[in-house]
C-alpha cells in the first residue's frame, strides 16, 4: 500500500506560558508547546491532567490567566470563539456536543454557517442568494458526509444514533467548516475496535486528503502512537514530555508519571 | 396509506430541500391553501370568519413569532403578549400619525416597532438562560403595558384609553368585511408563515437550534451568540408585532393596553407547547387547539347545561370548562409532551410506511 | 324514491314546526362571566338579569306574549372571548340576538362597531363608553343610566354637600386612587376639570394592577393627608385599598369609591376596615322590594333561581342584574307599542330603547321605586339618567345615605358632545339629526 | 426621614408577605425541578376552603387542621396524577402542566365554594400600632408584624424540618442530584409527595395571610405573580433567597412607587420588580444564593 | 444514409442524437440523484474512449472492470467497445487472488476499477499478472498518494486533448465497428472448474435486447435500478444491452448497503431480480408485519387472502367475480398499493426474477398483490435470453415460452437445446468447450433438463448433470428438492445427497435473519449461527419444514421415494469464500460432499451426533477452524400418494 508522504510544515500555533486557574484551582500551568502545519498532534495524560482545557484555551472557550497563543503569525493573550471559528479551528467534543434536535445533515450544515452570508430577510424570502448557498454549501457537506460515509443516516435525527455515529457526525459537522487546525477531543473514547479502526482511518485521510493539522486528545496509546507525529504528555497541568512517539515511549518521567500508572 | 412515495426522487438540492418534498404533501398544502383562500370564503359564515378563523390565524402567527424564540432559539418569553401590545399600538399611530400610511407598511412598522422593544428585553438573554429568562420577560409585558397605559400619547389621549382601528384600505379597496378582513389576515399569515419557514430552514434557523441545544458548541462553530439570540428576540417580537396590529385591525376592531395581559402570553405560549415547540405547524396546530377547544366546551356546554334545565349552579358549566381545558392541557402533556405536531409526525411517519409499523 | 321523498317532506315539516313553536320567543344572549377574578360581579348581575327574565316569563308569560329566551355564554371578562360568543350568539332566535349587555368596558368597545353593522343594539349599564351618551354619533349604544363622568361630578357635589356648600371646595385636597389601566384613567380629566372649577386640589396615585398591594399608595395618602379619598378600584383593589387605609389610620367614610368599588364584594373581605366606607351607586341593595320579592316568589320556589348563594339576592350585584333585566324587558315594552306584540327584530329593539321611558309611576308598579332612578332616553341623550345614590357600608349592607344626586350635565355633556364628535370625525361618521327621529309613540 | 423608614419598613413587610409566597415555589422547585405555576392557585385553594368551611360551622381549628389534611392530599395527588407521568419531561413541559394544573384548581375551588368573594378575620387587626406611632410618628400595622412573625416561624420550621428529620434530609438529599439519591434507595416519588404535600402547606399559611388581608377571592392567584421577581432575585432553589429576595423586592418596590414613581406618572410597582430582577441578574445570573455554574465542555 | 444501429456505441450515439436531453443515466451521489443525459453520456464516453486510446488501448484489448454499478464503469464499456475493444466485467466482491486467473485468462493490459478498495486487489494481483499495465479508478477517496494509478478524471481529460488533437478519431472507431464483433466477454462462474469467459457479440446481445423489449414493450420512458453485479449476464443484458436498446434510464444506488432505499426513492418501472432478493423481501416484510397492531395484522392477512385468492387472476386478466374484484380494489388502497410502494415497486410494470427457482408461494404473493413479476430463463451463453413467460400467461411452474428469435428444443436425455442469435461466439481460447457446448446442428446445450408442457412452457427441473437415480430406481432431481426447502424463510440453504443411494438425506443452512428473528420472538438466547443452528427448538422447526417438504413430494408422481429421511443442520454457512459455493450463490455439490464426507457418513450410517472440524476463511482473510458436534434428525416420511390430475 502506498504511504502518505507526510510533511510538517511551519509552526502554525504556539501556546507560550499558559496558565489557568478556576477560582484557584489550577488546570493549568506554564504550559508552552507549538503545533505545526500538517502534523497530527496528540495531547495525552491522565484524567484531570488538563487535556480538555487546553483545546478550551485554544479555541476560546476558556481564557488563560497568564500566557499568549500565536496563531497565524499572530501573537495574543487570548483566543475568541468566534474569531478562533473565523480563522479556521475547528474542534469536536470530548462528550458529544451535538445539536440534538437537528438532523445529521443540519448538524453538519451548522458547521459551514460561517460561510453563509445572506441574511435574515434574504433567507425568509428564499431567493438569490440565500437559496444558492444553501444549495452550495449543501454539495459540500455531502462531500464530508460521502468521505466520512454518513450517507444512510444523513436524514436521521442525531439523538437517534448509536454513540459511535454520533462520534463521526460531530467530526463532519468540524471537517464541513474546512479548518485548516482541527481539535479533537478523544475522538475515538467508548468505540469499540472497529470504530476506532475507522475513527482512526478518517483522522489520518483528513490529514491527508485536506492537508488538515490535528490536534487530538486520546487515551488509547497504541493509536495515539500510531497516528501522530508529535506527542505532548500533561500531568496535573503541567507538560512532562514533547516529543516524537518514540521518544515519549522512552521518556522516563512520562513512564513514571503516567504510562506506568496507568496500565 | 396516503403516500405512496416510490419514484419520488431528487435529482437536486434544490428538489431535495424545498418545504415539502413529498408530492402528497405539495397537494395537500395546494388544496389546503385553495380551501383557505377559495372554499373558505364561499361558504363560512360571518360566525366562523370574525370569531374563529381570523383569530385563528392570529393568535397562529403570534405562535409562530413565539415559537421562532423558543423553540428554535431557545429562549423562553412570557411576553408576547406585550409585543403584540406594540405591534398594535405601533401600526395604529403610525396610520394616525402619518397621512397617508399604506396600511401594510404600517402593520410591518408596527411590527418593526416590537421588534426593537423584543431587541431590548432580549438584551439580557445573553447571560440569563431558562427560567430566569421566562420570568425575566415578564419584565416586558408588565413594563409595555404600563407604559402604553401611562404614557396617553400612545393612544392619542384617549380617556378611555381604549383605541379604536382606522377604516382600513388598501389600494383603494376597503377591508371592511368579515371576508375582507380575513383575506387580509390569510394573506399576512400565509406569508410570514412561510418566512419563517424559510429562516427556519437557513442557516439562521440552525444557527438558533444549534444555541438552543448546545450554546458552547454553536459558539466554537463560530456563530455569534449575541447577534442570533437578539435577532430571534427582534424576529419573534415582529411577528408577535404584526399578530398584534392584526388582531387590533382584522379582529377586535378596538383595543386596550389591558387587553394584551399576562394571560394572552400565556395562551401563545399554550399553544406552541401544545401545538409543538421547534415547529411551524406546531404553531399552528396548537393555536387552532387553544381557539377552538374553550369554544367547543362552551357550545357543548351550554346547549348541555339548558337541556338539563337551571338546577345545575350557574358557574358549574364555566367551571367544568376550566376544569376540562386544564385538564385536557394535562393529558396533552402527558400524552405526548412534544406536542401535536409531533403527534402528525408520527402519524404521517406511520402513513409513510403502512402497511408496516416502523 | 318516494320513502326518501316523503323521509325530506317530513323533516321539513318538522322544522316548520319546530320554529313556528319558536316563533313567538325574542332572544337575549347572557354573554357573562362565572370563573375568574370578577366571577362575583359577573355571577350576580347575570344572576339577577335571568332570574328577573325567567321571572317575567313565568309571571306575564313573557312581554306582551312573547316569551324570552337567553343563552349563556362565558366570555372570562375576556375580549377575544366576548367577541366570539357575540358572533356565535346573534343569529340565534327567530329575530337573533335583540340586545347585548356585553358587562366588559372592553368587549363592549370591540362590540361598537360590529354591533352597528348587525343593528343589535349594546346597553352598557355604567361602563363602556362614555361619549356614546352622545346618541347622535352612536346609535346602537346605550350607555344608560349613568356613567362615569356624569357619576364623578356627582361624587363633587356629594362631597360639597358634606363640607357645606360648592364653595368649601376651594383649597380642599382631594386623592383619586384609581386602577391603573383604561378604565381607572377615565376620569382624570374631569377631576381635573372640577378641580379647576372648584378651586381644589386633585392628586392621582395609580395602583397596578391586580392592586392587591397598595402599602406605597396609602403611604403617599397618608403623606399628602387628603380631606377626601376618591377611589376608582376593581376587584381586589377595593378591599385592599380599605385595608390599607386602616392600616395608615385614613377614615374610612372619607373614601368614596365608583360604583364598581361599591358591592358586597369590596367590603367584605376588608372586614372592619370597610366599616363607613361610602360608595356612589345607581341601585340600591337590599331584597325587601316588591320586584325582588316577585323573582323569590315565581323563580326561586321553583327551584329555577340562578343565585345558589341565596343570601346573595337583594345584594348590589344582584340588584344591578334586576336593572338590566328592568330596563331590557322595559325596551321591548316600549317596541311592542310601536312594532306590535311579536319578537322584535334588533333594529325595532334600538328604538324601544331610545324612546324608554320608566317615570316614577311605572317604578312603582314595577316594584322597584327607590329601586333605581327613573329614566328617559332619547335620541340625543342615551344615557337616560345620570344621578346616583350614596350608599354607606355599615359593615354588614350597604345603607343608602342620599337620595338620588343629579350630575352636573353642563361640565359633562359638552366633554362628552366633544369627544363624540372627535369619534365621528376619526371614523368619518356623520352623526345623526335627532330632530328628523321618530318620536316616542 | 421617618417617612422613608415608614416605607421601608412597610416594604420589607409586604416583603414578607411575597417571600411566604415564593416558599412554595422554593421546596417544589428544590425537590422536583419543576417550576409549579399553580402554587398561587394552590394558595386560593387553600384559603377558600378554609373560609368555606368556616362557613360551614367548623370552627377555626378544626377548618384549619381539615384544610391542611385537604391540601396535604391535593399535594399528593397532584404528584401522582400530573407529575409523575410527566417525569424527565423537559421543564417548560411541566411548567406547563402546572399552568393547566392551575386552571383545574381555579375551576375546582370555585365549584367547591362559588365565585364569591368572603372576608377572612384572624383576629389580628392591620391596623397601626399606637405605640410605634405615638413614638416614632410611623405607621407600622400589628398584621405585618404578626405576618412577618408567622413567616420567621414557617421558615425556622421548615429549616428545622430540613436538617433535623429524615425525610428533610433526604429531600435535601433528592435536590442535590436525583439520580444519587435514587442511587442509595430514597424513594424519589416518596418524597415529591412529601414536597407538595409542605408546599401545600405553605400554601395554606400564605392563603391564610393573604386572604386576611385581601379578602378570599379569585385574585389570591395573583400572588403568585408577586412571588416571581423574588424567586429570580432569591434563586430558585434557596430558601433564604426567597426570603432575602423578598424582602429586597418589598422594600425597593415600595420606595421606587414613592419617590420614582411620581416621575413617570405612578404605578411602577407592577414591573419595577421585574425590571429590578433583570438587572440583577445581568451581573448574577444565578441569583443571590444559586450556585454558580461552570460549563463543563 | 440509413442508420445501422447494430452496435452498442452506435447505439449510444443514435440515443444521443434522438434524445439528447432525456436522463440516461442517474446514480445516487452526494445525497442526490445526479443525472447524466444521452448528449452528456455521449461526451464521456467520447473522451474516456480517446483517453484509452491515447493511452494505448487498441482494438481487441480488453478491459476489465471491477466495482458496484457505476456510471462511469458502465460507459467504459461503452468505451472500450466504440475502439473495438472488449470490455471484461469482473465479480466485484472477489478477493484478489480470484481476481488473478480472470486477469490472466483476458491478458487484461488495461482495467478501470471503483475505489481505492478494487485498486489495492489490482495491485495486489499485478505481480501475478504481468501484463497488467495501467489501471484507472473512479472514486478518488484515499487514492491521492497511488502514484501508479490513474484517476477517471485524468483518463477524460486526456482523452479529451487527444480528441481535440484527433478530431475524426472517435467516430472512425465507431465506424469500424461490425455487428459480429466481441462485444463483451462474461465469465461463467461455472459450478465446476475454472471460469470461462463467454465471447458475445454486438449483434447477440442486441438480438436478445431487441426481443426482450419488443415482447415487453420497453420503451425510453421505462427505467431500471442497476444493483446488481456488471459481470453477471442478466444486469449486462438489462442495465447495458437493453439500456442501450430502448434507450430508457439506468439509476445506480449509492452504495449496496442503499439498495433497497434506492429502490424505492426510483421507483422503476422495470425490475429484475434473483429470487433470493424477493424471498429476502417477502421475509422483511413478514418480519415486519409481526409487530404490527392487531388490527393491523388483520388488515394484511385479510387483504394477502384475498389477493391470493383472486391477486394473480386480476393481473392475468381473467374474470374474477366481483365481490371478490371489489375487495381486491380496497384491498389495493389498503395494503397491496402502500406495500408496493414502500417496496418500491408502485410503478413496477415488468419485473422478471431468474437465476434459480422460485417458490410458486413466493411467486404468486408478488403477483397477486399486483406486481408483474415473470420469471425467464436463459444463460450467461444465450443472453440470458431463451425462454420469457407472457404477459396474462404466467404459470407458476415454468419459465415461459420461447423468446422470439429462439429455437428451443428437448433433447433426448431431458436437456435442453436452444438456437438462435444470441448464442456465444465462443469460449475465449477454449475452442474445446466451445465445441463440447455446441453441436453440428448449431444448439446450445444448456446442461438443464426440463419438459414442455401441453402450451407449450417450458419447464425446468434441475441441472442435466445433477439428475441422478436413486438406489430404489426412481429419478432424483437434487435441486428440485433442494428448492422446495429452500423456500421455506427459516431455511437459507440446502443440500441433499441420495445420488445412487436408497434414500435421501440433507444438509440444511438456516437462515439467520429468519430463523434468528423466531428465535428472539420465543426469549431464545443464542450467541451466533452455530450455537442457534444447534438448537434442539430450531431443530424441531426444520424438521417440521421437512417433513412438511416431504408431504409434498409424497404427492408427485416419481419422487415420493425422494422423501428426505434424515438431515442436520450445518454449523456454519456455505460461503463462496469457502468455495462451498458460487459466486452466484450455488452449490457445489461435488466439492460440499467431499469437504462434509464425514457427515454424509454419518447420515447414512445412522449416527445421530457427529464432530466435525472445518476451516473457514474470515473476511478479512484471515481463515479459523471452526469444530463442532452436529445433531442429526431424523424426520417422518409419507407413503406416496400421487395425486389426481385435474
Amino acid at each position: 500500500m502506498a504511504t502518505a508522504a507526510r510533511k510538517s510544515g511551519d509552526v502554525v500555533l504556539k501556546l507560550e506560558n499558559i496558565s489557568l486557574a478556576f477560582g484557584g484551582v489550577k488546570a493549568l500551568s506554564d504550559i508552552s508547546f507549538d503545533v505545526r502545519e500538517y502534523e497530527v498532534r496528540a495531547i495525552i495524560g491522565p484524567n484531570g491532567a488538563g487535556k480538555s482545557s487546553l483545546l478550551n484555551v485554544i479555541n476560546g472557550v476558556y481564557h488563560p490567566q497568564q500566557g499568549t497563543i500565536m496563531f497565524r503569525g499572530k501573537q495574543r493573550r487570548d483566543m475568541d470563539t468566534h474569531e478562533a471559528a473565523a480563522q479556521g479551528i475547528a474542534r469536536t467534543f470530548q462528550n458529544i456536543a451535538l445539536f440534538r434536535g437537528m438532523t445529521v445533515l443540519d448538524n453538519i450544515m451548522t458547521g459551514r454557517n460561517l460561510r453563509m452570508n445572506a441574511t435574515f430577510i434574504e433567507q425568509a424570502i428564499w431567493v438569490g442568494r440565500a437559496r444558492r448557498e444553501e444549495l452550495e454549501n449543501r454539495r459540500k457537506v455531502e462531500e464530508v458526509i460521502d468521505f466520512l460515509e454518513i450517507q444512510h443516516i444523513r436524514k436521521t435525527p442525531v439523538g437517534r444514533l448509536p454513540y459511535g455515529l454520533q462520534k463521526r457526525v460531530e467530526l463532519a459537522r468540524a471537517l464541513a467548516a474546512e479548518p485548516s487546525l482541527l481539535l479533537l477531543d478523544e475522538p475515538m473514547a467508548g468505540m469499540n475496535v472497529e470504530e476506532k479502526q475507522d475513527m482512526c482511518r478518517f483522522v489520518l485521510d483528513v490529514n491527508e486528503q485536506y492537508g488538515t493539522t490535528i490536534v487530538l486528545i486520546e487515551h488509547d496509546m497504541g493509536v495515539v502512537m500510531d497516528i501522530s507525529d508529535r506527542v505532548v504528555v500533561l500531568d496535573y497541568g503541567k507538560k512532562i514530555g514533547d516529543g516524537t512517539p518514540d521518544n515519549i515511549r522512552n521518556n522516563q518521567t512520562v513512564i513514571d508519571a503516567y504510562l506506568g500508572v496507568a496500565h | 396509506m396516503l403516500y405512496r412515495e416510490a419514484g419520488q426522487f431528487k435529482a437536486s438540492y434544490a428538489t431535495d430541500q424545498q418545504i415539502f418534498p413529498i408530492r402528497q404533501d405539495r397537494i395537500a398544502v395546494a388544496a389546503l391553501t385553495a380551501l383557505a383562500f377559495v372554499i373558505v370564503p364561499l361558504v363560512a359564515d360571518q360566525y366562523w370568519l370574525s370569531a374563529i378563523l381570523i383569530p385563528f390565524l392570529i393568535f397562529a402567527l403570534a405562535a409562530v413569532g413565539l415559537n421562532i424564540l423558543t423553540g428554535y432559539a431557545g429562549q423562553l418569553s412570557l411576553g408576547t403578549a406585550a409585543f403584540m401590545a406594540v405591534g398594535a399600538f405601533g401600526a395604529w399611530n403610525f396610520v394616525l400619525r402619518v397621512p397617508g400610511m399604506p396600511l401594510l407598511v404600517a402593520f410591518a412598522l408596527g411590527g418593526i416597532c416590537a421588534a426593537l422593544v423584543g431587541i431590548v428585553f432580549g438584551l439580557p438573554s445573553l447571560r440569563i438562560k431558562g427560567f430566569y429568562l421566562a420570568v425575566a420577560t415578564l419584565a416586558a409585558q408588565f413594563f409595555v403595558v404600563w407604559a402604553l397605559t401611562k404614557f396617553n400619547w400612545f393612544s392619542n389621549y384617549s380617556t378611555s384609553g381604549v383605541i379604536t382601528t382606522q377604516r382600513m384600505e388598501i389600494l383603494g379597496f376597503a377591508f371592511d368585511t368579515p371576508r375582507a378582513k380575513y383575506f387580509l389576515t390569510l394573506t399576512v399569515v400565509v406569508v410570514l408563515a412561510l418566512a419563517a419557514k424559510n429562516m427556519v430552514r437557513s442557516s439562521i434557523g440552525r444557527a438558533w437550534m444549534a444555541i438552543r441545544d448546545m450554546d458552547v458548541a454553536a459558539e466554537v462553530i463560530g456563530i455569534p451568540m449575541l447577534r442570533t439570540k437578539l435577532l430571534a428576540f427582534a424576529i419573534s417580537s415582529f411577528y408577535a408585532g404584526v399578530a398584534g396590529a392584526l388582531y387590533a385591525y382584522c379582529y377586535l376592531g378596538t383595543v386596550e393596553p389591558e387587553g394584551f395581559n399576562l394571560d394572552l402570553s400565556f395562551k401563545i405560549l399554550f399553544m406552541i407547547i401544545l401545538g409543538g415547540v421547534g415547529s411551524i405547524l406546531g404553531s399552528f396546530l396548537g393555536a387552532g387547539f387553544i381557539v377552538l377547544l374553550p369554544i367547543f366546551l362552551n357550545t357543548v356546554a351550554r346547549p348541555l347545561e339548558n337541556l338539563l334545565g337551571l338546577s345545575l349552579p350557574p358557574g358549574l358549566m364555566s367551571n367544568l370548562e376550566l376544569i376540562v381545558f386544564g385538564g385536557l392541557i394535562i393529558f396533552f402533556l402527558i400524552v405526548e409532551p412534544h406536542g401535536l405536531a409531533r403527534l402528525w409526525q408520527i402519524t404521517k411517519e406511520k402513513l409513510r410506511l403502512w402497511p408496516f409499523p416502523h | 324514491m318516494k320513502s326518501v321523498k316523503s323521509a325530506l317532506l317530513g323533516l321539513a315539516l318538522l322544522g316548520v314546526a319546530a320554529s313556528a313553536h319558536a316563533q313567538n320567543e325574542q332572544f337575549i344572549p347572557m354573554n357573562g362571566y362565572w370563573v375568574g377574578p370578577y366571577a362575583a360581579g359577573g355571577s350576580g348581575i347575570f344572576g339577577g338579569f335571568i332570574d328577573y327574565i325567567n321571572m317575567i316569563n313565568a309571571r306575564d308569560g313573557g312581554v306582551g306574549g312573547v316569551k324570552l329566551t337567553y343563552e349563556k355564554c362565558e366570555t372570562e371578562y375576556n375580549n377575544a372571548r366576548g367577541v366570539e360568543c357575540y358572533e356565535r350568539e346573534k343569529k340565534k332566535g327567530p329575530t337573533g340576538a335583540t340586545v347585548i349587555h356585553p358587562l366588559s368596558t372592553g368587549i363592549t368597545y370591540s362590540l361598537i362597531d360590529k354591533a352597528a353593522a348587525d343593528k343589535i343594539p349594546i346597553i352598557s349599564l355604567g361602563y363602556g363608553r362614555t361619549d356614546a351618551s352622545d346618541g347622535r354619533v352612536f346609535p346602537y349604544v346605550f350607555p344608560l343610566i349613568t356613567n362615569y363622568w356624569s357619576q364623578n361630578t356627582a361624587k363633587i357635589k356629594f362631597i360639597g354637600m358634606r363640607e357645606g356648600g360648592m364653595d368649601k371646595l376651594k383649597g380642599l385636597t382631594i386623592v383619586n386612587i384609581y386602577h391603573d389601566s383604561a378604565y381607572g384613567k377615565e376620569t382624570i380629566p374631569i377631576l381635573d376639570a372640577q378641580a379647576k372649577k372648584y378651586g381644589f386640589t386633585v392628586k392621582h396615585i395609580p395602583v397596578p394592577h391586580p392592586g392587591n398591594e397598595q402599602g406605597s399608595q396609602w403611604l403617599q395618602v397618608r403623606q399628602i393627608k387628603p380631606d377626601w379619598v376618591i377611589l376608582r378600584g376593581w376587584g381586589v383593589m377595593n378591599p385592599t385599598a380599605l385595608k390599607a387605609a386602616a392600616k395608615i389610620g385614613y377614615p374610612r367614610d372619607r373614601i368614596i369609591g365608583v360604583w364598581w368599588s361599591g358591592a358586597e364584594e369590596d367590603t367584605i373581605p376588608a372586614g372592619d376596615a370597610a366599616k363607613g366606607y361610602i360608595a356612589a351607586g345607581f341601585n340600591v341593595a337590599g331584597a325587601n322590594f316588591p320586584v325582588i320579592q316577585d323573582i323569590k316568589k315565581y323563580v326561586y320556589t321553583k327551584f329555577k333561581g340562578e343565585m345558589e348563594d341565596q343570601t346573595r339576592i337583594g345584594s348590589i350585584y344582584y340588584n344591578r342584574g334586576v336593572v338590566h333585566g328592568i330596563v331590557t324587558v322595559e325596551a321591548i315594552r316600549k317596541g311592542q307599542e310601536k312594532f306590535g306584540k311579536k319578537p322584535l327584530t334588533g333594529e325595532q329593539m334600538r328604538w324601544g330603547i331610545e324612546n324608554l321611558q320608566i317615570s316614577e309611576a311605572r317604578l312603582k308598579e314595577l316594584g322597584a321605586t327607590g329601586f333605581m332612578q327613573p329614566l328617559k332616553v332619547s335620541c340625543m341623550d342615551h344615557e337616560g339618567g345620570g344621578a346616583v345614590k350614596f350608599l354607606q357600608w355599615d359593615g354588614n349592607k350597604w345603607n343608602a345615605i342620599t337620595d338620588w344626586i343629579q350630575p352636573d350635565r353642563e361640565l359633562v355633556r359638552p366633554m362628552i358632545e366633544q369627544s363624540a364628535a372627535a369619534y365621528a370625525k376619526e371614523k368619518n361618521l356623520t352623526p345623526r339629526d335627532c330632530t328628523k327621529e321618530a318620536p316616542p309613540a | 426621614m421617618s417617612f422613608f423608614f415608614e416605607v421601608l419598613i412597610g416594604g420589607l413587610l409586604s416583603g414578607v408577605m411575597y417571600s411566604l409566597v415564593a416558599l412554595g415555589f422554593v421546596l417544589i422547585y428544590k425537590a422536583s425541578g419543576v417550576f409549579n405555576f399553580a402554587q398561587g392557585s394552590l394558595v386560593f385553594f387553600a384559603a377558600l376552603t378554609f373560609v368555606g368551611l368556616r362557613e360551614h360551622g367548623f370552627n377555626s381549628a378544626l377548618a384549619l387542621l381539615a384544610t391542611l389534611g385537604v391540601m396535604i392530599v391535593l399535594g399528593l395527588l397532584i404528584e401522582r396524577i400530573v407529575l409523575r407521568p410527566l417525569v424527565n419531561q423537559p421543564q417548560i413541559t411541566l411548567f406547563m402542566a402546572t399552568i393547566g394544573l392551575s386552571f383545574v384548581i381555579e375551576g375546582f375551588a370555585q365549584l367547591l365554594w362559588g365565585a364569591n368573594v368572603r372576608g377572612l378575620e384572624l383576629g389580628i387587626q392591620d391596623e397601626p400600632i399606637e405605640q410605634i406611632t405615638t413614638y416614632t410618628g410611623m405607621n407600622v400595622s400589628k398584621f405585618d408584624l404578626s405576618a412577618a412573625g408567622i413567616a420567621a416561624l414557617l421558615v425556622t420550621g421548615l429549616a428545622l424540618f430540613f436538617s433535623r428529620t429524615r425525610i428533610g434530609r433526604a429531600l435535601r438529599a433528592v435536590a442535590d442530584d436525583h439520580q444519587a439519591a435514587l442511587a442509595v434507595g430514597i424513594p424519589l416519588q416518596q418524597i415529591w409527595g412529601i414536597v407538595w404535600a409542605v408546599a401545600g402547606f405553605v400554601a395554606l399559611v400564605a392563603g391564610l395571610l393573604w386572604g386576611a388581608r385581601n379578602g378570599v377571592q379569585f385574585a389570591l392567584t395573583f400572588v403568585a405573580l408577586k412571588a416571581l421577581p423574588v424567586l429570580i432575585l432569591g434563586g430558585f432553589e434557596s430558601i433564604p433567597g426567597a426570603i432575602v429576595g423578598g424582602l429586597i423586592v418589598g422594600a425597593s418596590e415600595k420606595l421606587a412607587e414613592v419617590y420614582l414613581g411620581p416621575y413617570v406618572g405612578g404605578g411602577i410597582e407592577g414591573w419595577f420588580p421585574y425590571v429590578l430582577a433583570l438587572v440583577f441578574l445581568l451581573f448574577r445570573p444565578e441569583g443571590l444564593f444559586g450556585e454558580k455554574h461552570i460549563d463543563r465542555v | 444514409m440509413e442508420e445501422r444501429l447494430d452496435t452498442f456505441p452506435r447505439l449510444m450515439l443514435h440515443h444521443a442524437r434522438v434524445r439528447p436531453n432525456d436522463p440516461a443515466t442517474r446514480e445516487k451521489d452526494l445525497g442526490i440523484w445526479q443525472t447524466w443525459t444521452w448528449s452528456q453520456v455521449a461526451g464521456e464516453v467520447r473522451a474516456l474512449a480517446c483517453g484509452l486510446a491515447a493511452q494505448g488501448f487498441r482494438r481487441g484489448m480488453h478491459l476489465a472492470i471491477i466495482g458496484d454499478n457505476r456510471p462511469r464503469l458502465y460507459w467504459a464499456m461503452i468505451a472500450a467497445d466504440a475502439l473495438g475493444g472488449i470490455p471484461v466485467p469482473m465479480y466485484q466482491d472477489a478477493p484478489a487472488a480470484e481476481f488473478v486467473y480472470v486477469l490472466n485468462d483476458a491478458a487484461i493490459v488495461y482495467a478501470i476499477a471503483e475505489d481505492q478498495e478494487q485498486v489495492d486487489k489490482l495491485l495486489e494481483a499485478k505481480p501475478q499478472v504481468p501484463t497488467l499495465a495501467h489501471i484507472y479508478y473512479d472514486d478518488p477517496r484515499g487514492l491521492r498518494n497511488y502514484d501508479t494509478v490513474t484517476s477517471y478524471e485524468t483518463l477524460a481529460k486526456i482523452g479529451r486533448e487527444f480528441d481535440a488533437a484527433h478530431p475524426g478519431f472517435f467516430d472512425e472507431e465507431v465506424a469500424k465497428g461490425r455487428p459480429d464483433d466481441v462485444s463483451i466477454m462474461l465469465y461463467t462462474s461455472g459450478t465446476t472448474g475454472k471460469p470461462k469467459g463467454v465471447c458475445q457479440t454486438h449483434a447477440a446481445f442486441i438480438a436478445a435486447a431487441k426481443g426482450g423489449c419488443e415482447f415487453d414493450h420497453l420503451t425510453a420512458d421505462d427505467s431500471i435500478l442497476s444493483y446488481l453485479p456488471m459481470a453477471w449476464v442478466g444486469d449486462h443484458l438489462f442495465s447495458y444491452a437493453q439500456w442501450l436498446y430502448a434507450g430508457f434510464t439506468i439509476n445506480c444506488p449509492e452504495s449496496g448497503d442503499t439498495v433497497m432505499t434506492d429502490l424505492r426513492e426510483i421507483g422503476p418501472t422495470y425490475y429484475f431480480a434473483p429470487p433470493r432478493i424477493f424471498e429476502n423481501l417477502l421475509t422483511q416484510v413478514m418480519i415486519r408485519m409481526e409487530d404490527a397492531s392487531v388490527i393491523k395484522r388483520w388488515l394484511f392477512r385479510y387483504f394477502t387472502d384475498v389477493a391470493r385468492r383472486c391477486g394473480a387472476d386480476i393481473l392475468d386478466g381473467k374474470t374474477v367475480a366481483l365481490a371478490d374484484r371489489l375487495q381486491y380494489w380496497l384491498g389495493n388502497l389498503l395494503v397491496y398499493g402502500p406495500l408496493r410502494n414502500v417496496l418500491g415497486m408502485s410503478r413496477i410494470r415488468i419485473a422478471y426474477t431468474a437465476g434459480a427457482a422460485i417458490g410458486p408461494d413466493l411467486f404468486r404473493f408478488y403477483r397477486s398483490i399486483g406486481v408483474n413479476l415473470k420469471q425467464l430463463y436463459g444463460s450467461t451463453e444465450t443472453c440470458a435470453y431463451v425462454c420469457l413467460q407472457p404477459n396474462g400467461d404466467v404459470k407458476f411452474d415454468t419459465v415461459g415460452v420461447p423468446a422470439p428469435g429462439a429455437e428451443v428444443k428437448i433433447a433426448k436425455n431431458g436437456e435442453v437445446l436452444v438456437r438462435g442469435p444470441m448464442l456465444l461466439k465462443e469460449y475465449y481460447k477454449r475452442p474445446d468447450a466451445t465445441a463440447e457446448s455446441i453441436d453440428a446442428e448449431g444448439y446450445f446445450h444448456t446442461g438443464d433438463a426440463g419438459i414442455f408442457d401441453a402450451a407449450g412452457h417450458l419447464k425446468i427441473i434441475d441441472r442435466a448433470k445433477d439428475v441422478g437415480k436413486l438406489g430404489t430406481g426412481a429419478i432424483f432431481a437434487p435441486n428440485y428438492i433442494e428448492n422446495k426447502l429452500k423456500f421455506f424463510p427459516h431455511i437459507k440453504e440446502a443440500v441433499v445427497f441420495g445420488d445412487q443411494r436408497d434414500k435421501v438425506c440433507a444438509f440444511i443452512n438456516i437462515d439467520m435473519g429468519s430463523s434468528g428473528n423466531w428465535a428472539e420472538r420465543r426469549g431464545l438466547p443464542y450467541s451466533g449461527y452455530t450455537d442457534l443452528a444447534a438448537k434442539p427448538d430450531i431443530y424441531a422447526l426444520i424438521r417440521e419444514c421437512v417433513e412438511k417438504v416431504n408431504a409434498e413430494l409424497a404427492t408427485e408422481s416419481g419422487l415420493a421415494d425422494s422423501q428426505i429421511h434424515r438431515f442436520l443442520i450445518l454449523h456454519k454457512e456455505l460461503d463462496p469464500d469457502d468455495d462451498e459455493l458460487t459466486r452466484t450463490r450455488k452449490v457445489r455439490r461435488g466439492f460440499v460432499a467431499e469437504k462434509y464426507r464425514v457427515l454424509i457418513d454419518a447420515l447414512y450410517g445412522g449416527k445421530t451426533v457427529e464432530h466435525i472440524e472445518t476451516l473457514v476463511r474470515f473476511e478479512d482473510g484471515r481463515s479459523g477452524m471452526v469444530a463442532a458436534d452436529l445433531q442429526i434428525a431424523d424426520a417422518k416420511t409419507f407413503p406416496a400418494h400421487a395425486k389426481q390430475a385435474a
